[in-house]
């Protein structure tokens, strides 16, 4: 499989995931090795049900492989949890609707220990991150989806975990909201080099964002290309228009045409 | 069946305590017995006795099922199911008591809530007397609902189904409400772009989705009925049927008659909610909301 | 045949027995009545049940039919089988009491329902207070069985002489760690089961004729009863349709209510019922009657049974 | 005022016709009452409509003029019923006669209610309350003792209080310590039932987030699975606010001091004093309710987030 | 404002729509004016919270406007939601979990009276039609997301209503569903004839699918620009990119960046 130059960080090998189910067991991952590198943003794009939900849970030790390896800073994805080595954003906002949106992303800093002036020094700080400043107080339920999204992001980012795991983060956003949050996420993915799983359905999305994009196709989920990005790393918004990146989009868009087969 | 070790070990559990209590409470007993014979007598002795005292404080529990047998399944041996002394006998006088207010209660209580779900009146005016009426004390309503109904020529089987259904009515009239109003905005509004009647919002919507809702009510409700058929049974007498055995058995001192009457009791409850329960499943599978 | 419904005041027993045995030897039927008999329990006020129409005829203590009265519903007495009172008091002997003097500072269990009234003149006779304390008795509402007493909850309890006395034995207390205290020996004795009708419908003949009719069968019961006192026992066990009487306790409490109603032919003792109605006058701070009632009974419906024999 | 008043008339115009139509057809004389009282009852049952229309009269006041209304309704025609009928006073006393025994006994009715409501039921519900949160974070330990327990709890919530409460009046005495004893084991299922099932109410994701940051068992149910099964407990918490009365009372049936709203009703009874039991009941209902309203405010407040709390619009 | 050349079904002339609510009021609509001509496909599209939704329903009869004037085929929106003119699709699948896919497709035609055999004859036409065959049996819960919201649509189209109102129906689909879905829909349309409501996040998708572009902007919700499209009718997908296409994506952009101001 592919190889990268930093220290490797996740790697995962053979790796095979069956749900037991009463309609009988669903193969959700097959044989799926990958290795991640420090520092590398990495995209995770195929058809829904393919699986790559489930893998960023095996990385975050959220799910157990039934079959095979996988390794995080050369620990189990178990112990690499308790280290709190994760920042997890679900596919849903999932805050908790008696906290406020400030409480909602004190909540880690509370759980790991940091201290009272510590927690609300970076509270302020992602809630700019995310541009929510002002709506601390607010409860979730008063804020737009869109919003929402945002607070669950900004709650991963209030801790220093190494590894950034996201699953379609940007969803539930419109176009204009999902460009300008893209170049936050590369910022600040510039400034701190954490490594970044990021799950999406949206091609320009994945070429824009990622250092490498790992294509999945379903029934079984298993991985069909893993294309590393020669764009650059300073990524303008406009460099949608090159004709690298469409020629990479469109590399992507086959491999995906691919795998999809009967599922429409 | 993975509740079955469990449950087992809780009841074991529960049965070394219930054997602890009944050495504890009924010791006093088996000394002050010994102290009038004259006799001293040992810490085993002395539990040997509790065991087995006539009028326990606290029966063993191997007296209450003992007593459970003798007055069921030995009953039935010997062909006397339905004599008086049988708890088959009284259990069913019971339970068609319980079975006629359950069904009283619950109609009644489904047609309240769809009163208050389509009435603004109902829905204002109801409520807070239908809570009202659930904090009165129903034993102490119960006589004179019997002496009333009697009043007016209603005798048998009604006047203790009506003290039932008063009982488990609300239950039913709480859930149903709160289930026909479960529909979310969007379920309402897709039915309104097709300009359906209020009818047929009732029945393709507000009925189907109020069906989880209901069965756990109806559970709640059949459970409550049969406390209602007990306390109902005091005041008519207290001829037949399990609150007859638990009163008289109460009025002579006989605390393992009561303590298995009052087991016969939660067990015609446990079956019939199980009952209920199975009834969901099936109605629930076949609407494809249970999965 | 023309119908009767009897309300008893307690559940089956043998305190009963007359009626029961008047149904079961068919002494009603030769009346050409037809008579339901109505077991009682302690939520059933049998005034209650006579007012709403349940019943034509009930048995009732006088103080609880008294006050009746007075609440505005007029229950009339027209016939008294029981002579004797059986209610008692039995307490503990090591608690020392052996005189009602003694009771001061004690706990005591009463039963209520109206029937506490005989309770409270007698200890307003003796001068002691019920609202407890060092000289007063502290009092129970008493439940419907004797385990109080068996429990040490309280050093008295209510008892009849022919039932939870007997409770009280069974459970293996003997007489001698007992001390009782019959009202009758006391002066405070108010007449028990007697047998009662609504005022109004007694100006109508016809429902007395069968009256008349009733008691006579009634009374012809008890006497039966009363001479066989064990066959009396098993027709009510017959009768209990709960299946929770056992004969022993039957047959004993068949050979204490002979002691009862002995020396009754049905007739009311006028003596019995002033010395009942002095008794609740002078009841302490709350009587149950306030005045002296009148026409709280009648001798027109025994006398026509007895002459006609 | 002048909207309510202006929406009796058809009220009154219906009772003026009924008058007259009885008057004309003197067939219809023996149902005099009955047809009254449906009148009446159609009648102010009409004004109630209109009252409860949106924008008849403002929220905050329709909220209590109409049940008011409907209430007030009820107790009009249970006096005239008594009226009309005749019903013996020792079998339903009408609501004046109520209404007056209730203003001139309120020192007993405050003994008793003191008693009953404040030593037994408030008493057993805190005790019954504590208890079975207890039990439920225990439980909650484990899954074997959740999946053992629960069943068995819910057989016992089955038990019948008629049969319990004499055998706890002989275990614990004749005064409250038996009642509390009696309301304990009443509210202690459905307290625990509910608790047990919010507690693991939570869904996947809010247990996987706090998987994450790796939080303790304590943080994961101090910070996500209390918080979430509020909302059940106060359900639990609602059903045994009616039931900590009612077990309170009907405990004092099966024996008590001469003291309490379960002894002065049995004891009213006997002495055909109704008018004194409903009183009682009176008080009862009252009691009962602000005891279940409060529980309802204390819920708006605590578990504010909630869909089921939360009024857009 | 813009004038089409079909006869107008639907006329909105300075629509005003305020929501009480805790907070105090929402001004979700203000001064919209619009036309949609008979056989118009006019798709929505602005940021989140602008009110597209609340603009649909308003042309639905769901909501009542609290200012101007609305009419759909010369009546009352009321009026023509009774005479069954609408077809709607949420913006969630809001299938009924109780009904299965057929008995879902079927609830509007058991409504409206359609008689037995007929019910079965477009079932099973529409279910072909979003390719969905077979799985008439199946609970909804028993089909993936994607699957769900065809479900819905084909719904929608089972019975013949004039106009069909579209609440982002494929946003929750991943990129080639949605491209297959969008070929069909369009493909339906030019069968059909029907008045199409539009509502989307997606540029491309706008573009790609309309002959008007309504593009909205927030606080207050009001039209900020309504394109005509210059494509024609026939759109083979890779219309997408051409240099129209681009142009009049880059228009949309701007139009939609100019409206999001404050709003990120
Ligand atoms: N807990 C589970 N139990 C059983 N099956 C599961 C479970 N979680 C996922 N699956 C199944 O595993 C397969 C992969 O699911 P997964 O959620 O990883 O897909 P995905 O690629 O994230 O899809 P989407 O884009 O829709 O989010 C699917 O068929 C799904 O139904
Ligand atoms: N029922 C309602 N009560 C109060 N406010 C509402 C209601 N419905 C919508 N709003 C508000 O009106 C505004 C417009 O809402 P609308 O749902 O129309 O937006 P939208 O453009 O559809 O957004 P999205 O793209 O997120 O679906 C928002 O601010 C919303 O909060
Ligand atoms: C609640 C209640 N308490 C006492 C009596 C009076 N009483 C009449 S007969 C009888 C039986 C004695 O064995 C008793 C106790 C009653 N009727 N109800
Ligand atoms: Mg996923
Ligand atoms: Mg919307």
């Amino acid at each position: 499989m592919n190889k990268s130059t930093q220290p490797v960080v996740i790697q995962a090998k053979n790796l095979d995931l069956t749900f037991q189910t009463n309609d009988g067991p669903v193969h959700a991952l097959k044989d799926v090795s990958l290795d991640i590198g420090k520092g590398e943003f990495v995209s995770f794009i195929g058809p829904s049900g393919c699986g790559k939900t489930t893998f960023l849970r095996v990385m975050a030790g959220l799910e157990t492989p039934t079959g095979g390896e996988i390794s995080v800073n050369g620990m189990t994805p178990d112990e690499a949890r308790k280290s709190r080595a994760y920042g997890y954003v679900f596919q849903a906002a999932g805050l908790y609707p008696w906290r406020t949106i400030g409480g909602n992303i004190r909540l880690p800093l509370e759980i790991m220990g940091y201290d009272k002036a510590d927690q609300a020094e970076r509270v302020k700080r992602v809630l700019e991150l995310v541009e929510l400043s002002g709506f601390e107080k607010k409860f979730p339920w008063q804020l737009s989806g869109g919003m929402q999204q945002r607070a669950s992001i900004a709650r991963a980012l209030a801790f220093d975990a190494e590894i950034l795991l996201m699953d379609e983060p940007f969803g539930a956003l419109d176009e204009i909201v999902r460009d300008h949050l893209n170049e936050q996420l590369l910022a600040l993915w510039a400034r701190t080099k954490k490594t970044i799983g990021f799950v999406t359905h949206s091609i320009p999305e994945a070429v824009y964002l990622s250092t490498k994009i790992v294509v999945m196709s379903p029934r079984p989920g298993r991985i069909s290309d893993v294309i590393d990005s020669p764009l650059p790393p300073e990524r303008p918004l406009d460099i949608r228009d090159s004709p690298e990146f469409i020629e990479l989009a469109h590399r992507v868009r086959d491999g995906l045409r691919e795998g999809h087969g009967d599922a429409v | 069946m993975r509740y079955i070790l469990p449950v087992l070990t809780v009841i074991a559990v529960i049965v070394g305590i219930w054997y602890a209590a009944a050495v504890w409470m009924n010791a006093q007993w088996a000394y002050d017995q010994a102290e009038r014979a004259g006799v001293e007598i040992t810490f085993t002795e002395m539990a040997a006795q509790t065991m087995q005292q006539d009028k326990p404080v606290l029966p063993a529990p191997h007296q209450v099922a003992q007593e459970l047998w003798k007055t069921t399944g030995a009953m039935v041996l010997s062909g006397r199911a339905f004599s008086k002394r049988s708890l088959i006998f009284h259990g069913w006088i019971t339970l068609s008591a319980t079975l006629l207010g359950f069904a009283i209660g619950s109609v009644a209580g489904i047609a309240l809530a769809v009163g208050i779900v389509h009435s603004r009146v109902m829905d204002m005016s109801v409520m807070p007397w239908a809570i009202a009426s659930q904090t009165i004390p129903i034993l102490a309503l119960a006589p004179m609902i019997i002496v009333v109904l009697n009043s007016v020529g209603v005798q048998g089987l009604l006047p203790k189904a009506v003290i039932s259904a008063y009982l488990s009515f609300f239950p039913v009239v709480v859930g149903m409400v709160t289930g026909l109003r479960s529909p979310d905005a969007m379920q309402m509004d897709l039915l309104k772009t097709y300009s359906a009647s209020n009818a047929q919002g009732f029945w393709k919507l507000r009925l189907p989705a109020s069906m989880p809702f209901l069965f756990t009510s109806l559970k709640i409700g059949i459970a409550a009925s049969l406390v209602g058929a007990i306390v109902g049974e005091l005041p008519t007498g207290a001829i037949r049927g399990l609150g007859a055995r638990m009163l008289t058995g109460s009025y002579y001192g006989q605390n393992i008659q009561i303590w298995s009457a009052l087991f016969a009791a939660a067990i015609v409850a446990a079956l019939l909610v199980a009952l209920i329960g199975l009834i969901e499943r099936v109605t629930l599978k076949r609407m494809g909301l249970a999965r | 045949a023309d119908d009767v419904t009897l309300q008893l005041q307690w559940v089956t027993q043998a305190q009963f027995a007359g009626y029961y045995v008047a149904l079961d030897k068919g002494f009603y039927e030769a009346e050409d009545l037809n008579v339901t008999i109505k077991p009682g329990g302690p939520d059933i006020a049998p005034p209650q049940v006579l007012a709403g129409g349940g019943a034509d005829v009930m048995l009732n203590w006088m103080p609880s039919a008294l006050a009746a009265r007075e609440k505005g519903l007029p229950v009339v007495n027209i016939a008294q089988p029981f002579k004797t009172s059986g209610l008692m008091l039995t307490c503990w002997k090591d608690s020392g009491i052996t005189s009602p003097a003694d009771f001061k500072g004690k706990t005591i269990g009463v039963w209520f329902f109206g029937n506490e009234y005989p309770f409270l003149s007698w200890m307003s006779q003796e001068g002691i207070s019920t609202e407890g304390g060092e000289d007063g008795v502290t009092v129970l509402k008493q439940g419907f069985n004797v385990d109080p007493l068996l429990q040490k909850q309280a050093d008295c309890i209510s008892t009849m002489t022919y039932n939870e006395y007997g409770q009280v034995l069974d459970a293996g207390v003997s007489p001698d760690d007992l001390v009782t205290f019959k009202y009758e020996e006391q002066g405070v004795a108010t007449l028990e089961d007697g047998i009662y009708a609504l005022e109004e419908n007694l100006s109508d003949p016809a429902f007395v004729d069968k009256m008349v009719r009733f008691v006579r069968a009634s009374m012809l019961g008890w006497k039966y009863a009363e001479e066989n006192p064990d066959e009396a026992a098993m027709i009510v066990l017959d009768n209990d349709e709960t299946g929770a009487q056992t004969e022993a306790h039957q047959k004993r409490m068949m050979a204490e209510i002979a002691k009862l109603t002995a020396g009754s032919d049905g007739s009311l003792d006028e003596a019995d019922y002033k010395r009942t109605v002095a008794t609740l006058l002078g009841g302490g701070s709350d009587p149950v009657i306030t005045k002296e009632p009148e026409g709280a009974w009648t001798s027109a419906i025994t006398d026509a049974a007895l002459a006609s024999e | 005022m002048s909207r309510i008043v202006a929406s009796l008339a058809p009220v009154a115009l219906g009772v003026a016709l009924f008058v007259g139509a009885v008057y004309a057809l003197p067939a219809l004389r023996g149902w005099v009452p009955v047809l009254v009282l449906l009148t009446i009852w159609l009648g102010l049952w009409a004004w109630n409509a209109r009252l409860a229309e949106p924008g008849a009269l403002p929220r905050d006041v329709q909220r209590i003029v109409v049940p008011a209304l409907f209430g007030g309704t009820i107790l009009l025609l249970w006096e005239l019923a008594v009226w009309f009928f005749d019903v013996p006073l020792v079998i339903l006393p009408p609501p004046s006669m109520i209404a007056a025994r209730f203003a001139s006994s309120t020192d007993i009715l405050w003994a008793d209610f003191v008693q009953t409501f404040v030593k037994g039921a408030l008493g057993g519900y805190i005790i019954g309350a504590a208890a079975a949160f207890g039990t439920a974070l225990l439980v909650d330990r484990s899954d074997f003792l959740r999946r053992g327990l629960l069943p068995v709890g819910n057989f016992m919530a089955a038990l019948p209080i008629v049969g319990t409460a004499p055998i706890l009046v002989a275990w614990f005495g004749f005064d409250w310590h038996s009642k509390a004893a009696v309301v304990v084991v009443m509210v202690f299922f459905p307290i625990l039932v509910n608790t047990v099932a919010g507690l693991a109410s939570t869904d996947v994701m809010q247990r996987d987030l706090m998987h994450t940051y790796a939080a303790s068992r304590g943080q994961s149910l101090m910070k996500l699975r209390l918080p979430a099964a509020m909302p059940f407990i106060f359900n639990g918490l609602k059903v045994a606010s009616t039931l900590a009365l009612i077990g309170a009372i009907v405990a004092e049936f099966f024996g008590s001091p001469t003291l309490g709203m379960g002894f002065r009703i049995s004891t009213s009874v006997g002495q055909l004093a109704m008018d004194m039991v409903w009183a009682e009941i009176l008080v009862a209902a009252l009691a009962g309710s602000a005891f279940y309203f409060a529980v309802v405010a204390i819920e708006g407040w605590v578990t504010f987030w909630h869909p089921s709390q939360r009024k857009r619009r």
